[in-house]
């Protein structure tokens, strides 16, 4: 974003900032609270923490009943968000780039299909999801739910680049070609450097929905050994044998660190790609 | 370049499209299980057979159990323990048995003590009744049928077939019930109700407020504000319900806070269907106006400055801007979000059934949501995939339709130049 | 091409690797468990294998084999999840080898061929089998064949909040009495009503937490339809009782009617549920045997006995005091080898001896499964179980297995709760459940 | 290496925008492909280069056909509008790039880019990333990377259109000497005459996909075949009048002028002309006087320029050496130089 300021020395801007800060006021509290409850304990009745403490993040040493290792879990969170990432970036920079340069029969409607698969409520097909998954043996394995779940969000990040693609000046790459480099030498030494920009983006974002991700690793790899944070959360809380808003949420502050650290290095790269939509 | 992604699409996209398309005309569920059936007659399929074929219901019926020579002939040719034979056939040749059990007594008392594998396979061999018996095979069934002295006519074995098959047959049963239930009805209320609401509310009004109020604020101040409303995006689902949960709980912040009120506390997210919309709508409206957000930021920060400075130098107030400066060239980016997030928001079940799981009843149930619950989540376990596929069918139309709609809107046609480059 | 050679000699040693690790331990046999519903005190239904496994391997080790069992455990908190997980996994061919799921599932499992029968590797006449009561054997078999070893048994009574009952005017005798009288029939579900309206007129409890019900849907439900006269199912055919369903809807209804029962009672957090019953702030409930684990081991309720009064679900117009078992069984899946489900089937055997099963029974308030089980010491010493044995367990039904019941369970719950929740009225949750019913169902269940 | 556009038509889709072109580019000659925007001089600049294929026609190089070659195997060095340096590398590596391409060794391809660095002066910016540039600066980079893989032919597409005035006249002759130093043969793609007529050997104006006229400068500037040729060379342009046939005269249909001209014997009588008159044609030195009213005077410092109204509404234009005694307002009586008049037909074509 270009900070420039716009405000106008004509309108004040304190009561806008009052009003805005009224109602974003419940949001804050929520996340205020989330982070303040993990490390302390209240009174029954009060608001107000009265000790602070660590004992909620004992199930980073503990291992709770009936659920699998933590670190493992974590482990496999990073696995499948990296994978994630990896594969929707090679595939939809490749993509893209053909979709936006190269002369393919039916380009206008692998184009079309795409946008319109961008826009597809695709979760609701999980069940032939899962039929296709198990019948290429891939039911309740990371990488099968990996592919899954970059397939899905496929659309999107090739309509990104391609979008971002169009932005190259159509002369780097003549100069290129006339320089006498091949094709895919133009896209991977000229076209690439100049997307970094959106690369980056692209790749953060799908770190970030990849971390997030809940119900497709819920549905298609139950299993403990490839559990992820979404399910293992999901599943503290369902428990409601166990039922301790304090645990849940020092599990949950856990599980956001790394988003919220990457959203406050890359809040810039970002903001990049969900402005992006409007290109397309 | 393009075949990685083409393959992916393929193969996690468009079939899974044509399977849902598939199991929708189908009657798929946990009891017919997805790859097919056998063939077997149980006491369901005597009841359906009573009604047309009453002999033959009356004369399957009942499990006969005969020690005789073909049975004991069978049984020395699987080579087992050369005592079993003998035993039987000098003890219990034309025995008969009225249930499996009762002739399995008999052979698990011989001398050779066989195991209960054993027992299974010789009591097989002397069973000369089809009930309970699995067929593989509609063939196989028939065949045992006329061994048993049953001539069947071609549209009897049809019928017999039918009562007796396990698997999953072709119907289009599962749209009747889409079409006729007053509770797909309700559901499909519900969810033009969500989306309307969360839409119009959210989506365009609430990120519409956002990035004007933003745009009046000083840059620094204005980003901390957007980065404060793009928070619920970027939080992965599961923490972000926790914290509505939190606070909405029995025991969470607002029956604290109104505890200081001396008003008892009570579940605010569950409490009655109004409070559960109230709830549902906010938790996924947060989340919706930060797309809005950007958006509209963007745009206000594409109009050119001098048409700000223009205005104020022509005596224009705050008001007066927004409805003449800003929300004219803010028609597009409207439009696109609008139809954007509306097929956002059809999708989407995260939010609500990790909230209030279409509760409380089926208050808060939309229609993906239910399509979840019919095919894969419910507390009987009977997962209706034949149903759920219809349903989500009903959706993929929808997003068809509206994806369609949109690509006219925003004049795909001139997203998509010509390369410059012919090679 | 220089790669074939070398992925030749790697597969070479891969599969000479592999071989050899076969020799090293003949039978090296990993047996996975899943449990669905299980929360911390029902450790015991996953952990017995472990105990199992221990007397398996000595007894190998006499008869001179080597054997070596890993249990993997996975314990479900929930029942929806678990379904889920277990149907697709069995689809996929990657199911655990044993389950420990509710009785009713094995109705449409055994029919998708998703579970083997038991009776094909455990011989029904053999110790500790043949001491299992029959009418659980009953409730694991289906189309003439044992498909469960049953896990537990249960049933679920009415509780009365003891200090409540006598505020409004009963005596201890008659709190003594109360469950003879439900059994009689001369303590009715009009009464239930009445006197939780008491309660909350008096002011012990507040409006909405007179008749305190389970927050979700469960076995239960069918209990009331029984108590009004209904019948789920006659000679495999499903039965929809209409006039009894009509006046089960009716109670729920005219309890809402009456303000004290909440109309959006379902879908509350049963944490919170929790909490309030055992701290005094519901009149009358009705839960499971095994809510007594929970609320005292759990939820601090220390002295029970005082407090709680305990009874079958009395009966409504029409019908009579009942309770429901809904037990738990082991099952075995399909596709596996032989050989591991033989082992596994073993495993349920050594399981379902008495002294282990009555580790689970007290541990977390179910009721044990064989005549012999109430004579082990831990079992017999236990107040709870034997007096909810003796007063309950021989009024229990069960819910049918029958493919078709969860369809059918679906479709009256739905009703249920719209009518509950005022969504429509007792007649016409009734008539849309019978149009759904017949339409759906057809030939396979009896309308009356 | 001659270049030769034999029969090259080019359509995209329905759209024909070249058709049965015939071009001949010399060895070692410099032509302009000039004319307005859209006429078509980038198609057939992109035709030249490959990276857009010929509908029908045939291209060669010297003697070698290149019609149906990729851009990679025809050996050509472009200079385009924006440069299209490639911002992520430094200008060594820009100008290498070509060498990087062919795999030539490292030591070897920086010889080259020293060597060709040195002959376009910027041996001192190797190191610099494009955004570090100047214009100028680029646009010499832009040169080397073209020059650096001796092209069988230099392509120049408007290379000064993004250039401040005075680089431009810098530049311009820059090129020029490179490419007389080098002895490439090179096209150059330019709307602007000025350009075209400092730079090249022999210029081919096009219009509307078809090249209208192709000679030298000042062949070009003194005997357009065409009224578009002539009035799109020249500063400032030439003013047309139009009018009729009249006894072997033309004359304006008011009368107010009649002008005798020896191209116009045998046109009959009332047939419809256009007269035009450059600039340095009508002032005081002219044969045929006329009238009319300064409505426009400026000067250019050592000339002055007038708009003249004559009395039917048309316009002449005027160039002179600078004088003070004419204002806007004043009635003039000039002359025009009847020899130097240029006269064409309703089709356009000189007569």
């Amino acid at each position: 974003m270009s900070e420039q300021s716009k405000v106008s020395a004509n309108f004040s801007s304190l009561p806008v900032i009052l009003l805005l800060g009224l109602v974003s006021l419940p949001l804050v509290l929520m996340y205020a609270y989330l982070l303040l409850d993990t490390v302390s304990n209240s009174e029954a009745g009060s608001l107000i923490p009265s000790e602070f403490t660590l004992e909620h993040w004992s199930f980073l040493w503990q291992m709770k009943p009936g659920k699998p290792n933590i670190w493992l879990v974590t482990l496999n969170t990073f696995i499948f968000a990296s994978c994630i990432t990896a594969v929707i970036l090679i595939v939809s920079s490749m993509a893209g780039y053909v979709l936006s340069r190269l002369n393919l029969p039916a380009r206008g409607f692998f184009l079309a299909g795409v946008m319109v698969l961008h826009a597809f409520p695709s979760v609701t097909l999980i069940i032939a999801i899962f039929i296709v998954l198990q019948y290429i043996g891939l039911y309740n394995s990371l990488v099968g739910v990996i592919l899954v779940k970059s397939a899905i969000d496929l659309p999107l990040g090739i309509w990104l680049m391609k979008g971002f693609y169009d932005t190259v000046p159509w002369e780097i790459e003549m100069a290129g070609i006339v320089d006498g480099a091949s094709r895919f030498a133009v896209w991977r030494r000229l076209v690439l450097p100049q997307i970094k920009p959106a690369i980056m983006a692209l790749g953060l974002f799908s770190f970030l929905t990849g971390w997030s991700e809940f119900i497709l690793p819920q549905v298609l790899a139950p299993g403990a050994h490839v559990q992820v944070l979404s399910v293992y959360l999901a599943s503290l809380i369902a428990d409601d044998n166990n039922f301790d808003f304090a645990t849940f949420k020092a599990v949950g502050v856990f599980y956001v660190i790394p988003v919220l650290i990457l959203y406050v290095f890359f809040q810039k790269h970002l903001m990049n790609i969900y402005g992006g939509g409007t290109k397309g | 370049m393009i075949a990685p992604a083409a393959i992916m699409i393929f193969l996690f996209f468009l079939m899974p499209v044509g399977l849902t398309a598939i199991f929708a005309m189908t009657s798929m569920s946990t009891a017919t299980g997805i790859s097919g059936g056998v063939w077997q007659v149980t006491q369901g399929a005597v009841n359906r057979l009573e009604g047309d074929m009453p002999a033959l219901a009356e004369g399957i019926a009942q499990p006969r159990f005969v020690v005789d020579e073909e049975g004991l002939a069978a049984l020395e040719a699987l080579k087992l323990k050369p005592g079993y034979v003998i035993e039987l056939r000098a003890e219990h040749v034309g025995e008969v048995f009225p249930s499996r059990r009762e002739a399995e007594r008999v052979i698990k008392a011989l001398k050779d003590r066989p195991s209960t594998r054993e027992v299974k396979q010789i009591s097989d061999l002397f069973n000369r009744s089809v009930l309970n018996t699995r067929f593989e095979s509609r063939e196989a069934l028939v065949r045992s049928l006329e061994k048993l002295g049953f001539k069947l006519t071609p549209e009897e074995r049809d019928k017999v077939a039918t009562a007796t098959y396990t698997g999953w047959v072709w119907t289009t049963d599962n749209f009747r019930m889409i079409g006729n239930s007053p509770d797909m009805a309700q559901i499909f209320l519900n969810t033009a109700f969500y989306v309307a609401v969360t839409l119009l509310l959210f989506n365009v009004s609430y990120a519409l407020f956002l990035a004007v109020t933003t745009h009046y604020m000083p840059p620094t101040t204005a980003s901390v504000f957007r980065a404060i409303w793009l928070l619920p995006r970027i939080t992965p689902v599961v923490i972000y319900v926790l914290m509505w949960k939190w606070l909405t709980w029995d025991n969470g912040f607002l029956s604290l806070l109104m505890g200081q009120f001396g008003v008892p506390p009570k579940n605010y997210l569950l409490d009655n269907s109004y409070n559960a919309w109230f709830f549902v709508i906010l938790i996924n409206g947060f989340i919706g106006a930060s797309m809005g957000m950007l958006v509209f930021s963007s745009a206000i920060k594409a109009i050119p400055e001098t048409q700000f400075h223009a205005s104020e130098v022509d005596g224009a107030s705050r008001w007066q801007q927004i409805r003449y400066i800003i929300l004219p060239q803010l028609r597009w980016p409207i439009l696109f979000v609008t139809c954007y997030q509306t097929l956002s928001l059809l999708a989407s079940f995260q939010e609500i059934h990790l909230s209030t799981r279409g509760g409380p009843g089926k208050a808060t149930e939309v229609w993906s949501l239910a399509a979840f619950h019919t095919a894969l989540n419910n507390y009987t376990g009977n997962l209706e995939y034949g149903l759920g596929a219809a349903m989500a069918l009903v959706l993929v139309v929808v997003g068809l339709v509206l994806s369609l709609i949109y690509l006219r809107v925003f004049r795909y046609d001139t997203l998509i130049s010509k390369p410059l480059i012919e090679d | 091409m220089t790669v074939l050679p070398i992925l030749k000699s790697a597969t070479l040693a891969a599969v000479l690797l592999a071989s050899t690790a076969v020799f090293a331990s003949a039978r090296d046999v990993t047996i996975s468990v899943w449990s669905g519903g299980s929360g911390p005190n029902d450790n015991y239904r996953t952990d017995a294998f472990d105990i199992a496994a221990d007397i398996l391997e000595r007894e190998a080790a006499i008869r001179g084999e080597e054997l070596n069992i890993i249990i993997q455990k996975t314990p479900y908190n929930g029942w929806e999840d678990f379904k889920q997980a277990l149907t697709l996994a069995a689809e996929a061919k990657k199911a655990p080898n044993i389950v420990a799921t509710g009785h009713e599932d094995i109705g449409p499992w055994a029919q998708s061929g998703l579970i083997v029968p038991v009776e094909d590797f455990i011989d029904l006449d053999s110790w500790p089998i043949s001491d299992i009561y029959p009418n659980l054997m009953e409730i694991g078999s289906f189309n003439g064949a044992v498909y469960g070893i049953p896990q537990d048994a249960e049933s679920r009574p009415m509780f009365f909040w003891k200090p409540y009952m006598k505020a409004i005017g009963y005596t201890d005798a008659d709190i003594d009495a109360l469950p003879v009288k439900v059994e009689k029939g001369e303590y009715t579900l009009k009464n239930v009503l009445e006197d939780a309206k008491k309660m909350q007129d008096k002011g012990l409890v507040q409006a909405g937490y007179g008749f305190y019900p389970r927050t979700n849907n469960g076995p239960d439900y069918w209990q009331f339809y029984t108590s009004f006269g209904g019948v789920m199912e006659e000679e495999g055919k499903l039965v929809f009782d209409k006039a009894a369903m009509k006046r089960t809807y009716q109670y729920f209804a005219d309890l809402v009617k009456a303000g004290v029962t909440k109309k959006n009672h379902i879908g509350m957090p049963g944490d919170q549920w929790w909490k309030e019953v055992a701290t005094g702030k519901a009149g009358i409930w009705h839960g499971g045997t095994w809510h007594y684990a929970r609320l005292v081991n759990q939820e601090g309720l220390k002295d029970f006995f005082g407090n709680v009064q305990f009874t079958l679900i009395p009966a409504g117009e029409g019908g009579k005091a009942n309770t429901l078992t809904h037990p738990l069984v082991y099952l075995l899946t399909s596709g596996h080898t032989e050989e591991e489900t033989q082992i596994a089937a073993d495993l349920i055997k050594i399981a379902s001896e008495p002294r282990i099963n009555a580790l689970h029974a007290i541990k977390s308030a179910h009721l044990g499964i064989s005549p012999s089980e109430t004579k082990v010491d831990l079992y017999a010493g236990d107040r709870w179980a034997f007096e909810a044995t003796e007063r309950l367990l021989p009024h229990a039904n069960a819910m049918p297995n029958n493919a078709d019941f969860g369809k059918y369970w679906t479709i009256m719950w739905k009703n249920f709760e719209a009518s509950w929740t005022g969504a429509k009225t007792a007649d016409a949750a009734v008539n849309d459940a019978e149009n759904e019913l017949k339409s759906t169902l057809g030939y396979a269940i009896i309308i009356r | 290496m001659r270049i030769l556009l034999d029969k090259f038509s080019k359509s995209f889709g329905a759209t024909k925008v070249i058709e049965d072109m015939d071009l001949n580019v010399g060895s070692g000659e410099m032509l302009a492909l000039l004319g307005p925007s859209g006429c078509g001089k980038s198609t057939t600049l992109f035709a030249i280069c490959g990276i857009h294929r010929p509908t029908s026609g045939r291209i060669l190089f010297g003697n070698r056909d290149v019609t149906s070659l990729s851009s990679q195997e025809r050996n050509v060095g472009v200079v385009f509008q924006s440069y299209a340096l490639y911002p992520h590398m430094t200008v060594a590596e820009n100008i290498g790039f070509p060498l990087t391409v062919r795999r030539m060794t490292a030591a070897e391809i920086n010889k080259r880019v020293a060597e060709i660095a040195a002959l376009v002066h910027i041996d001192n910016l190797l190191d610099r990333k494009p955004s570090q540039l100047s214009g100028g600066q680029q646009q010499r980079v832009a040169l080397a990377r073209a020059l650096i893989r001796r092209p069988d032919v230099l392509l120049l597409d408007e290379p000064l259109a993004n250039l401040d005035a005075k680089l431009r006249l810098e530049m311009r002759s820059e090129i020029r000497r490179l490419q007389k130093e080098t002895g490439i043969t090179a096209i150059l793609v330019t709307h602007d005459q000025v350009e075209a007529m400092s730079m090249c050997d022999r210029i081919a104006i096009m219009k509307a996909g078809e090249i209208v006229q192709i000679a030298t400068p000042s062949e070009m500037y003194n005997d357009p075949r065409t009224a578009f040729v002539a009035g799109f060379l020249g500063n400032p342009p030439i003013s047309f009048l139009t009018g009729r046939a009249k006894q072997g005269a033309f004359a304006l249909d008011d009368g107010g002028l009649k002008l005798p001209l020896a191209a116009l014997s045998g046109i009959p009588d009332g047939t419809a002309l256009t007269l035009g008159i450059r600039p340095e044609h009508f002032g005081i030195g002219g044969d045929v006087p006329v009238e009319g009213k300064v409505t426009f005077a400026e000067t250019q410092g050592r000339e002055n320029l007038y708009d003249v109204v004559l009395p039917d509404g048309s316009a002449l234009r005027s160039i002179q050496p600078a004088r003070s005694d004419v204002k806007p307002g004043d009635s003039v009586r000039w002359s025009l130089d009847s020899k130097a008049a240029l006269v064409f037909g309703e089709d356009g074509r000189r007569l």
